[in-house]
C-alpha cells in the first residue's frame, strides 16, 4: 500500500476528489495548509507596516491507496490539478507498511 | 425642500393618473439638463409665520439619521460581508465603507440640491449646491424644512442629513449583485454616476413637494402640485422608501448583474456564506436601524412616526416567521439565514407601507413579504439566471414591489389603514378605492423600474469603457481582499 | 392600560399583606379563563380631559423600544452565541431570532390584550385583541396610554411596542438554559406555551393598574386598586422587571435545563465557549440597549429615567469591577467572559432597582450583584448539579432576585432612595420600614418563582408531548447548525 | 457645573491670552490639592428663577450618553481588538470594559465632583463627591445643569452620565499604544492614576464655567470669568473634545509606548490584524456613536447639536475618502483598515470643531484629516520609532492636534463657520481674527500636551514601581489571552 | 520506530489521548481535517443554493513510537475510537528512518 | 528523497524558513497543528467550569529534501528552532519513493 500526499491550489479540491472518485479512490482526507514555493505570495500593507505574505493558501490530500492504484490516481490528480501556472503543487509518495479501519478492525488494502 | 407625504395622495384638485409611459423614460432623462439652465430659487422661501422646530422632533430626527448610518455601517456591509467567501469579504466592506462616504460628501456638495429642491417634475434645482442657505454663517441663522403637518418644522440641516443617509445606503445596496468580482474603481463609478442619474432623480419624482404650509388656499393648490416630482404628482404612497430605495437598488442591482457576469465557478462550485453570525449581525442592525429609517420618514415624533414604528416591528417579524416555515416545509431546515432573509423581506416590504397601514395590515404585508422574497431568492432566480449573488432583486426588487402594491391595498380605511390626505388645504383625510390606488403604485413602481434600469445600465457602460468592470481571472480566483485592497479579513 | 409604578406602593387606604401562598398558585392558573369569559371594555376609555403627548417622550419610547429590539437582536443572541460550541452557534441565534419574532407576532395578536388590560388581577381581557382600538382608522384617531405622572400620557401604539419587546425577550432568555441540545420545534413550543400561561399573567399580576389619574379623588382609590394586578395590589416595587423578565424567565430555564437533561459529555468533556469575542458584543450591546429596557421603564423623558439612567450605568460597571474582583482573587485571573458576566449581573440586578435606588445605593447593588452571581455559576450551579448551559438561572434569576430584595432596601429615603408614592390621589410621597418593603418584594419574589416553575414545568411537557423535547444523540454530537439548520456558520 | 461653550470665546471683557507657560506645568500639578482645603459650595445653586428641562433636551441627551458608552463598549473595544493578534484580543477587550467600568464608578465616586465644581483654574472641588446633592432622596429633588443657551436646563444627573462617559473612554484610548505586553494589573493602575491626575484637570481646564445664566450683568463678568477653567478662560474652542479627549489620550499613549517598550520581535515578525472585520465593526459604532458624543456635546436638542451632528457626518465620510486615495495612490491598494482608520481621523479632527464651523470648513476638515493622520501612522511614526502598537498618537494624538488649529481657523464666519460668543451677558456672537484664534487654539494644545506628557508619566511609574509595567517573555509570547486572564477567545 | 497516522472522530480525541497515554505514549500531534470517505455528509442550502457536503469534520493524529509499542498503540486506538458506526476512520502506519528531540537534539527511540 | 517532518513553536516559523532558504531547500507545507507531550498547557476557567488545556498550538513542516540535502536541513532546523525550553517539538525523517511536480509532471529530485 502506498499513501500520495498531494499539495494543490485550494479551488480544484472539488475536481481532483471527482476524478479519483473515477478512478476508483473511496477515501482521503484533507487539510487546510500553508505553501511556500516558488509561487511568489503577495505583500499586505496594514497602516505604517508592510508585511510579505510568503505563504499561500494550499490544500493537502492524502490518500491510502492499494499499489495497483497509484499510477492511476497520480495521472488523475496531476491532469486535473494541472493550471500549468506556477503554484500547481506537489505530490510525494511514501509506503505505508500498516492501514486498519477501525469501525470494523480490517487491515491491509480491505481497510482502505 | 419635502417629500412626499404619508397621509397624502388625493390633495386638493389634484387629477389621478398623470402617469408617463415606459417609452419615454429615455425622453425624460434628457430632462434632467433642465434645472442646470434654468436658475432655480430656495424652494424653502416661502413659509410665512416661521414656526420654530420642537425639540423632541429633533431629537427623534438625529436618533433617526444615526441608525440609517448604522443600517449601512456596519449593518448592511456586515450582512453582504457574511455571505461571501471569507477571501472576498474585505471587499465587500470596502464598498460599502467607501461608496457610503464618497456619496455622503457629493450629497453635501450637489446630491441634496438636485433631489430636493424646486426644479422639474424629473429633477430638483441648484439653489442648494454646496449646501448654501442651509445654515447662514454671518446672520448664524438655520434654515428650516417642512413636515408633513402644518405649522411643524424640523431644522433643514437635519433634514439633509436624514435624507444623504437614504441616498448613500441605497447606493450600496447595489453591491450585493455583483459581489466578489467587480473591479473596486468600477464599483465606485457606478455608485457615483448612477446616484447621480439613477437615485437623484427618483428621489426628486417620488419624494419633493411644496410641503403642507405651501397649501395656503384652494387657488394655489394646482400651482404647488405643479412644482413636485412627477410620480408624486400621481400620488403614488411611499412613506418610506420602497419605490426610491428598494426597487431603485434592486432592479439596478440585477442589471449590473447582468452585465458583470457571473462569478467563476457559479453553479458549480460551492459559495457557501464563510459566516453567517457577521449576517445575522448585519440583518439585526437593519432592523434595528430601519426603525429610523421608517420611523423616522414621519419627519416628527408623533403618532404616524408611532404607527410607522409598530408597522415595521410586527412586519418584519412576521416576515422572518412566514420565510422560516415556507423554507421548513419545503426544504426541510429553517435556517439562519432564512429567517436573516426574511426579516429583511419583510422589512423591504413595510418601507412604503409603514406609515401607510393599519397595524394588521402590517402583519399581512410582512407574512406575505416573507413567502413572496423566498420565491424571489429561488423560483424566479433560477428563472432570471443572472449571478445576483447576495439577491439584491430578490430581496429589494421584489420585496419592494410587493410592498408598494400592497401599500395601495391596506391603506384603505375600510382595509384598517389610515388613508390618505384627500385636501392640503384642510388637511382632510379619505380612502382611494383599492384599485384605483394599486394601480396608481403600478404605475410609480414602473416608472421607477424603467428609470433606474436605463440609469443602471449607463452607470455601469460607463464604469466598463472607463476601467473595466471585472477583476482579472486570477484575482477573482484568490480573492479581492488580498488582490485589490492587500489585505487578509482573518490571522493568527 | 399600565405598570406598576416606581415610586408608588403605599397608595391610599391599600392594605399590605394580600399575598396568596404558594400551594394555591395551580389555582390561580384557573383564573387564567375568566377574562375570556367576562367581556371586558376598554381600559383606556376613562381618562377624562384627554392630555396630548409630549414629543419629546416620543422620542424617548420610541428609542428605548428599538434599544430593547437590539437587546435580543443581536444582543442577546451574541452573548449566549459566543459561549455554545461552534456547531451549535446558529441554533442559538435562530432559536432567539425566531422565537423572539414570533412571540412579537403573538403580542399583537392576543399577548398585549391579555396583560395590559383590565381584567381580574392574575390575567387581562379581551378588549385589545388583534390591537383593536389601539389605532382606529376611521377617525384616524390614536389611543393614549397612561404613565405615572398625572396629565402625562404616551400614544398607546408605543407602550404597545415598547412592552412587547419585553414580552418577546423575556421568552428568548429561557433559551439559554437548554442550548445545544434542544429540539428547534420544541424550543418554539416551549416559548409560546410559557409566553401564554407564565410570561402574560406575571406582567399583568405585576404591572396592571389604572393609570395615575384615575385616582381622581378619595373614594375611587379602593375601587381603582381592586383592578390593578395582583402583586401590583401588594405594593412590590419592579421599575423594569427584576421579577416579570428576570426571575421570571431564570426560574422557567432552570426548570427547563432539568427537564431537558444535560448534555452529552457534560462534566466530562471541555466545552469551552468558541468565540468571547461574540460574547463580549452581545454583554456589550445589552448594556447599551438596557438603557432603553430600564430608563425606558420610567415611560417618559424625565428626573426618573434619568436616575434610572445613571442607576443602570453606575450598577453595571460596579458589578463589571467586582465580579473581576472575586474572580482575580479565588481563580487567579480575571476572565473575559467574568467581566460580561459581572455586567450582566449588575444590569440584571438593578433593574428592579433602577428608577427606585439613589446614586450610591445602586453602586452597592451593582457591588453585591458582582459577588452573588459569581458565586451563582459557581458553587449554587454545583449544588443544583443541573446542566443550565449558559447559567440563566445563576445569573438572571438569582440576579433578579437580588435586585427584588434590595430594592426593597434601598428605596428607602434614608439610605438615599426617592421612596415611593403613598397616596395616588395626591401623588405624596414616602417611604415603607425597610423590612416591610423587603417582606413585600420577597412575597413578589416567591409568587412569581412558584407561578413560573408551573407554568415552565407545563410549557416543557406539552413539548416533550408533542414533538420531544431533544434531538436524537447522533445529532447532538454532530451539532444542531447542520442537522436542525442545514447550515454551517463558518465556512472557507 | 458646565463646559465650554461652542459659541463662546471672547465673552464680555474677558482678556485674551493669559497662557501659562509649559515649564510652570510642574508647579500647576501642585494645584490640584488645593479644593481639597478650601471647602466648595455647590456651583449650580446660583440659578435664579429655576428653568426647568425640556423633555426633547432629556431625550437628547439620554441618547447621547448611551451612544458614548456604545463608542467604549463594543465599538472602541472592537476597533482595538481586531487589529492584534488573536492570542491577544481578549486582553484587549478586558482593558477597555474593565478599565471603563472601573472609571465609571470612580467618576461617580470622585471624579465628577473634580472636574465640574466649581475650585481652582487647574481643578474642581468637593461639593459633589459620592454625587452628593445631585438627587436630594429626602426631598425627592433633582438638581439641573447649565447648557450653553440662558434658561436651558438639563437633570444634573443627565450631565453627570454623559461627562463620565467621555472621562471613562478616554482612559481606554490610551490601551491601544500599550496593546499585547502590558501587565493587566498595571494596564489598570495607569488608567486610573492618570484618569486622577491627568485628565480630571485637564477637563476641568477646558470645560469648567459658570453657565450662561450667570452672567446676568456686564459687572459680574470678571468674577464669572475668574472661576472657569484655565483653557477655557484663555478662550480655546473645543467643542467635545478635541484636547480633553483626544490630545490627552493621544500623547499619553505615546509617553506610555515609550515606556514600556517595544513588543517582542516588532518590525521583524510580521503582526497582522487578526480580524479586520472586527476593527470594521468597531469603527463603524465609533462613527455611530461619536454622534452622541459630538452633537450631543451641544447638551440640548436644538440647532447647533445639529450642525456638530451634519459635521460629524460629513467631515468622517470625507477623512475616510482621503485616507483611501491618499493610501491608492501611494501604496497601490485601498485596504479596508486604511478606509476604517481614515474615518476614525475624521472624527477625532471633527470633536473640537463640529459645533464650532460651517458645512464646508467641515468637509475640508475631513479631507485634511485623512491625509495628515495617514502620515501620522506610517511617516511620522517611523520618525519617532515608538512601538505605539494601535497608532493612538498617529490617528487621536495627531488628529486631534489638526482639529483643535483647523477649529480655529473655520470657526470665522468668513470662512462659513458660526463663529463665537463675544459677550455672554447679551449672548452676542461674533468672530475672532483667524490667526489670533489660531495661537490660541495652539495654547490650549501646549498646556493640554505638557500636562497629560507629565501625568502619564507620573501614572506609568507608579505602575512600574508597584507592579511592573510589562509580563514575562514567555507570557508574551503565548499571548496575554491565556497567562493573564486564562482563557483562549476562539474554540471549535 | 513507526508513525501512526489516525484519521479519528473529533469527539473521541480526547478518550484516545487517555488510552495512548495508558500505554506509554508521551506525545502526539492533532491536525484538524476534513475527511472524505463512505460516511455521507449533508446538504446545506443557502438560499437557493444547494451544496452536498461531502467532505465530514475529522481529527488527525500523528504519533511517533518505538516499534515495540506500536501493537499496543495501535489497540487502543482502535479500542476507543470505535463506535461502530461508518466514519469512525482510519489508522495507517508508515516507517520512520530518523527521529529528533529539538531541544536537546536527541534522536532516534530516546527523542520520542 | 525524503520527507522531513518538524513540529515547531509558531514564533519560529519565519526563522526556520529562512534558515531552511540558506541551505537550498527551494519549497515546503506548513500545517497549523496542536501538539500534546512532556510541555504542559494551561487551565482555562469558563463561569464555573474549569479545563486543563493540555494542546498547544504548534506548527508542522513538511519538507521533500534531495537525499544530499537532509542532514544540513536538519542541521538548521535544530538550530533555529531550539529555544531550550521544553516544548520546542520534534523533527521526523521518512523515505519518499516518488515525488512529482504537477505544474511540469517532473518527477524525483527535479520535482522539488
Ligand atoms: N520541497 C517541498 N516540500 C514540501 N512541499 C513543497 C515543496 N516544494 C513545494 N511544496 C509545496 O508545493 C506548493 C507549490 O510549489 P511552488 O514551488 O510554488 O510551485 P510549483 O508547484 O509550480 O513548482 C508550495 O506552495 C508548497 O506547499
Ligand atoms: N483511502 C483513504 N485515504 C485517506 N483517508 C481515508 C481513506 N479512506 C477513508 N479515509 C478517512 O477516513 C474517514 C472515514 O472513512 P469512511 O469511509 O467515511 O468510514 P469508515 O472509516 O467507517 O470506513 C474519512 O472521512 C477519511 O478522512
Ligand atoms: N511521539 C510523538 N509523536 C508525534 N508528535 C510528538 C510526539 N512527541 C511530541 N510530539 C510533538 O512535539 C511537541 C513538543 O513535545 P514536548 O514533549 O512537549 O517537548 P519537547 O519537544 O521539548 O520534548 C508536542 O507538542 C507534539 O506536537
Amino acid at each position: 500500500m502506498k499513501l500520495i500526499t498531494a499539495v494543490i491550489k485550494p479551488f480544484k479540491l472539488d475536481e481532483v476528489r471527482l476524478a479519483l472518485a473515477d478512478v476508483g479512490v473511496q477515501g482521503l482526507t484533507v487539510t487546510e495548509v500553508k505553501g511556500f514555493g516558488r509561487q511568489r505570495g503577495h505583500t499586505e500593507l496594514y497602516r505604517g507596516a508592510e508585511y510579505q505574505v510568503d505563504f499561500l493558501p494550499k490544500v493537502k490530500l492524502e490518500i491510502a491507496l492499494d499499489d495497483a492504484q497509484v499510477s492511476r490516481a497520480i495521472d488523475a490528480i496531476c491532469k486535473v490539478a494541472r493550471t500549468g501556472k506556477i503554484g500547481d503543487g506537489k505530490l510525494f509518495v511514501t509506503d505505508l507498511s500498516q492501514a486498519i479501519r477501525i469501525r470494523t478492525g480490517e487491515s491491509g488494502p480491505d481497510a482502505l | 425642500m419635502n417629500r412626499n407625504n404619508n397621509l397624502a395622495l388625493l390633495f386638493g384638485k389634484r387629477e389621478l393618473g398623470h402617469g408617463r409611459t415606459l417609452v419615454s423614460l429615455l425622453v425624460m432623462l434628457a430632462f434632467l439638463c433642465l434645472p442646470f439652465i434654468a436658475g432655480a430659487e430656495d424652494a424653502a422661501a416661502a413659509a410665512p409665520p416661521a414656526p420654530v422646530p420642537n425639540k423632541g422632533d429633533v431629537a427623534w430626527m438625529l436618533v433617526s439619521t444615526l441608525l440609517v448610518i448604522m443600517m449601512a455601517v456596519p449593518g448592511l456591509a456586515l450582512f453582504y460581508g457574511g455571505l461571501v467567501r471569507s477571501k472576498n469579504i474585505l471587499s465587500v466592506l470596502m464598498q460599502v465603507m467607501l461608496g457610503f462616504s464618497l456619496l455622503v460628501v457629493l450629497w453635501c456638495l450637489y446630491g441634496y440640491s438636485f433631489a430636493f429642491t424646486e426644479g422639474n417634475a424629473y429633477l430638483g434645482g441648484t439653489s442648494r449646491l454646496f449646501l448654501n442657505g442651509v445654515f447662514d454663517p454671518l446672520t448664524v441663522a438655520f434654515a428650516n424644512a417642512a413636515t408633513f403637518s402644518k405649522g411643524v418644522v424640523i431644522p433643514e440641516i437635519v433634514f439633509v442629513a436624514f435624507q444623504g443617509t437614504f441616498a448613500a445606503i441605497t447606493a450600496c445596496l447595489i453591491v450585493g449583485a455583483f459581489a466578489e468580482r467587480m473591479k473596486f474603481s468600477a464599483a465606485l463609478i457606478v455608485m457615483v454616476v448612477w446616484f447621480t442619474i439613477g437615485y437623484l432623480p427618483i428621489a426628486h419624482m417620488v419624494w419633493f413637494w411644496m410641503g403642507p404650509d405651501a397649501y395656503t388656499a384652494p387657488d394655489v393648490v394646482d400651482a404647488m402640485n405643479a412644482k413636485a416630482g412627477l410620480i408624486w404628482q400621481m400620488g403614488a404612497l411611499d412613506f418610506a422608501g420602497g419605490t426610491v430605495v428598494h426597487i431603485n437598488a434592486g432592479v439596478a442591482g440585477l442589471i449590473g448583474a447582468i452585465m458583470v457576469g457571473k462569478r467563476i465557478g457559479y453553479g458549480r462550485e460551492a459559495m457557501p456564506p464563510h459566516n453567517l453570525v457577521l449576517t445575522m449581525i448585519g440583518a439585526s442592525l437593519l432592523w434595528v436601524g430601519w426603525f429610523g429609517f421608517n420611523a423616522g420618514s414621519a419627519l416628527e415624533a408623533g403618532n404616524f412616526a408611532a404607527l410607522a414604528f409598530l408597522n415595521t416591528f410586527s412586519a418584519t417579524a412576521a416576515a422572518c416567521v412566514s420565510w422560516s416555515l415556507v423554507e421548513w416545509a419545503l426544504r426541510k431546515h429553517p435556517s439562519m439565514l432564512g429567517a436573516a432573509s426574511g426579516a429583511v423581506a419583510g422589512l423591504v416590504a413595510i418601507t412604503p407601507a409603514c406609515g401607510n397601514v393599519g397595524l394588521m395590515g402590517a402583519i399581512i404585508i410582512g407574512l406575505l413579504a416573507g413567502v413572496v422574497c423566498f420565491w424571489g431568492v429561488t423560483g424566479l432566480k433560477k428563472l432570471i439566471g443572472a449571478d445576483d449573488a447576495l439577491d439584491v432583486f430578490g430581496v429589494h426588487g421584489l420585496g419592494g414591489i410587493l410592498g408598494a402594491l400592497l401599500t395601495g391595498v391596506f391603506n384603505n380605511q375600510a382595509l384598517g389603514g389610515p388613508g390618505l390626505v384627500t385636501d392640503w388645504v384642510t388637511a382632510s383625510v379619505g380612502s382611494n378605492p383599492v384599485m384605483t390606488q394599486v394601480l396608481i403604485q403600478a404605475k410609480g413602481v414602473l416608472i421607477t423600474t424603467g428609470w433606474t434600469a436605463i440609469a443602471a445600465f449607463i452607470a455601469f457602460k460607463v464604469a466598463d469603457v472607463l476601467v473595466g468592470l471585472r477583476v482579472p481571472e486570477d484575482e477573482e480566483r484568490e480573492g479581492l481582499d488580498t488582490t485589490s485592497h492587500g489585505e487578509r479579513a482573518y490571522s493568527a
